[in-house]
């Protein structure tokens, strides 16, 4: 038994690969246990995932390294303080995130399980599905640039082909190949900066380039192919020509996970902008960028996603938008991360903000996609003119999207509420006209969803929807997971901020704790 | 300047990918140029790893006494290449599809997803 | 259009020749340059050969229909993960080198520095290499049947034309929990 | 891609290309070709190898042993690819 708890980090990739090797045999020999294989895998992985975080949460950073004998050391006596395997380094902030990534994955299988029952190729889907989740896990808890990178392609590969699984008359196709194609550009940004941080340290561990990092041309190119990369990645705004036409395709469940794929991306431009390069650069310049980046995200996604009909193309849309707010955030801890003073009277406040909203997106647009695919599910179509009246028979699915929309919107007694105040107080401190842009983004939001709510589920029953039922209890299963989370973020967003999100920021903010960890005071 | 003559040929690879994936109206092209722009990836690493007069890294009947390149960025790129194999299959696939919908391989004449 | 007598002859002569080389660079990976990618990839042109030899169509009667690759894929792959698991259990060390310098199986110690190589060390690795070989093989030549496959017959449009809606139309609604 | 012919114009993306690569030039004045600035990882692998892992081959033993978690990653995405390809040629081989 403590075996397994040695090597929580190993298992945590393995047993979602192991389960997801398995699965086309399982498909092939044996058929009828396909989904309780699934939904066994998926809760295994989820569960390794949340002990983890458990783990890092009470007992601080955890460091694993590949391939050494147990109770070796990360950075061995003989090899003169260099780590030379793979490490993991799963701090606050990881785990944070693998938190997020454990819940959505796993309320995610549950819908899938019964609304993909109908389609051919599920051994295949369901078997990329585990893959997407390990991909994941791998990006938020690695702590070595190449291995990031590979899971940033297993990302990106598994999100593709996912992608292009309901065909829907080759659109689906066209979106998968749009989104594989920025995403590998980004990949090979991403490697070629590794290539020049690898020039000049000759290491490709997160925590020994961040103790030796200095100001030199060289990182400068580095630095900006990550951020554009990265951004890419997670579909901000000058690079999100992509993320629209692949979530509007995609199955409305894998849309769902697709948004934490999606801030994978973001924690690893977060984890190289105050990890790696930290206090380095001149932060007030860096943090306006992200800044900047994060304002336009809010504003072009917000007004992109009015005038759409489509409703997945619409929710997509806001998911841009929302990743601006995450931006804004943490851009503001990271302009003032050089100030001791602004930092401890807003910056953390902001930091803490951007992070909690990206659980809460995570959340709520996960309910959004999840109660979306199952109107979908029901009548199968995606334009908003078509629908109409469907609050007649869908009591429960418009209960959720309801909750969704209000959330999303930033009404008080819902998740969204709690990280957006946040953010408009510290912002508001650092710049105001930065805060009164954001609400009105909000509000905008606000407006785009109600129209949105009122198209779908007001209004008269119409005629061709007389019959339509409620959606299987497995897929309401599913929304009732991230509903719990929605509501309980939303009444006790203290003793999550204490108790989750401020570990995370902590550890963005701490450079010097996360080398200290892996080194152990070394070098 | 000119020793470095590698790095320059990595640029002008680059260079040449971005072209044909940004100007390209075939998708194939497109799919060709992202797979120059790997190869150009490839190279810049495994350049990195090189030493004067360096030998392989293999200790299977070596000769004596030579320097050994460094083996890491030829590991890295072994990776690159099968990863890189990997993306440019499942985009050819897509490709295919696509020609098969629409008949066309032109970017210009697929649907646009905008509804 | 078909491909000619001695073309096919010639093909089925050189093949047993690819595959012997290319599990001669698999099996000499931790010695030679080589290892399991290159040599998978190898014995992968092989069936690549077979494939324009013989079509499509003639591959899947004669030969293996590409189900097996997948599945073969997939036995490379569960090789690996449980050698890496192996590990775990033998000596608490996810893709710990368990067999190294033991006696075992490839279990010869080395000593640093030129020597002309011997077969039978590096512990896991050479299980590693095989692992990978198969994998790669698998799932190569797996890629090109499919490619193949997807040239001559149009994908199937069906699906997509009853699948999502389970609506009122079909008369079917409701009854799946 | 589709973006590139309707957002960008032409001469706009041949400015950018041309920016872009002289961007990527800049690497040639800040490294030397044949000379790596640290080696202290590589040379760690280069005389450890063979008495840690038993490879004479220094690359298969960086591949296998010491990055040998990337190995898996990497039959992780060709083996993503034959799913995904086996997923979008699917009823075929039913």
């Amino acid at each position: 038994m403590n075996v397994l708890f040695d090597n929580l980090p190993a298992l945590l990739i393995a047993v979602p690969l192991f389960c997801a090797f398995l699965l086309p045999i399982i498909g092939r020999f044996l058929p009828q246990i396909r989904d309780a294989w699934i939904i066994c895998a998926s809760f295994a992985a989820s569960l390794i995932a949340v002990i983890t975080a458990f783990t890092v949460y009470t007992k601080g950073t955890i460091v694993y390294a590949f391939g050494a004998a147990a109770g070796s050391p990360a950075a061995p006596i003989d090899s003169g303080g260099i780590p030379f395997r793979i490490i993991f380094t799963i701090d606050g902030f990881g785990a944070f995130m693998l938190l997020s990534a454990a819940i959505v994955s796993f309320a995610v299988v549950l819908y899938l399980v019964s609304s993909q029952k109908e389609r051919s190729g599920k051994s295949e889907f369901y078997a990329l599905y585990l893959l997407l989740t390990a991909g994941i896990f791998g990006m938020v808890s690695t702590g070595d640039m190449f291995n990031f990178f590979v899971f940033l392609e297993i990302n990106s590969l598994a999100g593709a082909a996912l992608v292009s699984y309901h065909r829907r008359g080759g659109i689906a196709a066209e979106g998968a190949l749009k989104y594989l194609i920025v995403n590998t550009v980004g990949g090979l940004m991403v490697l070629f900066s590794i290539g020049l941080l690898y020039a000049q340290y000759n290491s490709l561990n997160m925590a020994v380039i961040a103790s030796q990092m200095t100001l030199s041309t060289l990182n400068i190119i580095a630095l900006v192919l990550f951020i554009t990369a990265l951004a890419m990645k997670a579909g901000s705004v000058p690079f999100h020509f992509a993320t629209p036409d692949a979530y509007s395709v995609a199955p409305s469940g894998i849309t769902a996970v697709m948004i934490v794929a999606s801030q994978a991306g973001l924690y690893g431009l977060f984890r190289i902008l105050f990890t790696l390069y930290g206090d380095t650069f001149n932060t007030v310049t860096l943090g306006w960028i992200i800044i900047v980046l994060g304002v336009l995200s809010m504003v072009i996604g917000v007004t992109m996603a009015i005038p759409q009909k489509d409703v997945k193309r619409l929710l997509a849309y806001h998911a841009v938008s929302q990743t601006g707010y995450m931006l804004l955030g943490v851009g503001v801890a990271l302009a003032v991360l050089g100030d001791p003073v602004a930092m401890a009277s807003y910056g953390q406040t902001a930091m803490e903000g951007g992070l909690f909203h990206i659980i809460n997106h995570a959340m709520y647009k996960g309910l959004l996609f999840l109660a979306v695919g199952a109107v979908i599910y029901r009548t199968g179509v995606w334009s908003l003119n078509k629908m109409g009246g469907l609050g007649h028979n869908m009591k429960w699915t418009m209960i959720f999207f309801l909750i969704g929309a209000l959330a999303i919107a930033g009404i008080p007694p819902f998740n969204g509420f709690a990280s957006k105040l946040m953010i408009y107080e510290s912002v508001f401190a650092f710049n105001p006209a930065l805060s009164i842009i954001a609400m009105v983004v909000s509000i905008l939001t606000l407006a785009s969803f109600m129209k949105v709510f009122h198209s779908m589920f007001m209004g008269p029953q119409l005629p061709e929807y007389a019959e339509v039922k409620e959606v299987p209890k497995l897929m309401i299963a599913g929304m009732v997971i991230l509903t719990i989370f929605v509501i309980g973020f939303g009444l006790f967003p203290d003793l999550v901020v204490n108790n989750l999100v401020a570990p995370a920021g902590d550890a963005l903010i701490n450079k010097g704790a996360y080398i200290t960890a892996v080194l152990g005071g070394g070098l | 300047m000119i020793a470095n003559l590698p790095f320059i040929a990595v640029a002008l690879l680059i260079g040449i990918a971005l072209a044909t994936i940004l100007l390209k109206k075939n998708m194939i092209k497109m799919v060709m140029g992202l797979a120059m722009l790997e190869g150009a990836v490839n190279l810049f690493l495994v350049t990195l790893g090189y030493r004067e007069n360096g030998i392989a890294p293999i200790f299977t009947n070596a000769p004596e006494g030579a320097d050994m390149v460094l083996p890491t960025v030829q590991a890295l790129t072994l990776t690159n290449i099968v990863i890189g194999v990997a993306t440019t299959a499942l985009m050819l696939v897509l490709v295919m599809v696509i020609y098969k919908k629409y008949g066309t391989v032109d970017a210009d004449k697929m649907r646009r997803l905008k509804e | 259009m078909t491909i000619g007598l001695i073309a096919k002859t010639a093909g089925r002569l050189l093949v047993p020749f690819i595959f012997i080389f290319g599990f001669y660079i698999v099996v000499h990976g931790h010695l030679t340059p080589g290892g399991g990618f290159q040599g998978g990839a190898v014995i992968a042109t092989g069936v690549a050969l077979i494939l324009v030899c013989y079509y499509y169509r003639e591959c899947m009667e004669k030969f293996i229909p590409v189900t097996k690759f997948k599945l073969v894929e997939s036995a490379g792959l569960l090789l690996f993960i449980c050698t890496a698991l192996a590990g775990l259990v033998v000596a608490s060390g996810f893709l710990f080198n368990w067999l190294n310098a033991t006696g075992g199986l490839f279990g010869n110690a080395v000593a640093y520095g030129i020597n002309p190589g011997d077969l039978y060390t590096a512990g896991i690795i050479p299980i590693l290499n095989f692992a990978i070989g198969i994998e790669v093989f698998g799932a190569l030549s797996a890629v090109l049947m499919f490619m193949f496959a997807g040239l001559k017959e149009p994908t199937q449009e069906e699906e997509d034309a009853k699948a999502p809606v389970q609506n009122m139309h079909k008369g079917k609604i409701g009854g799946r929990k | 891609m589709k973006e590139a012919g309707s957002i960008f114009q032409p001469r706009f993306a041949i400015v950018l290309i041309v920016l872009v690569t002289l961007i990527f030039l800049l690497p040639a004045f800040g490294l030397t070709f044949g000379a790596p600035a640290a080696t202290m990882t590589d040379q760690y692998y280069i005389d450890n190898s063979q008495t840690e892992t038993g490879a004479n081959n220094v690359v298969t033993a960086v591949v296998f042993d010491f990055r040998g978690f990337d190995t898996l990653g990497e039959a992780t995405v060709l083996f993503i690819a034959v799913l995904g390809v086996a997923m979008i040629f699917r009823r075929l081989h039913k």
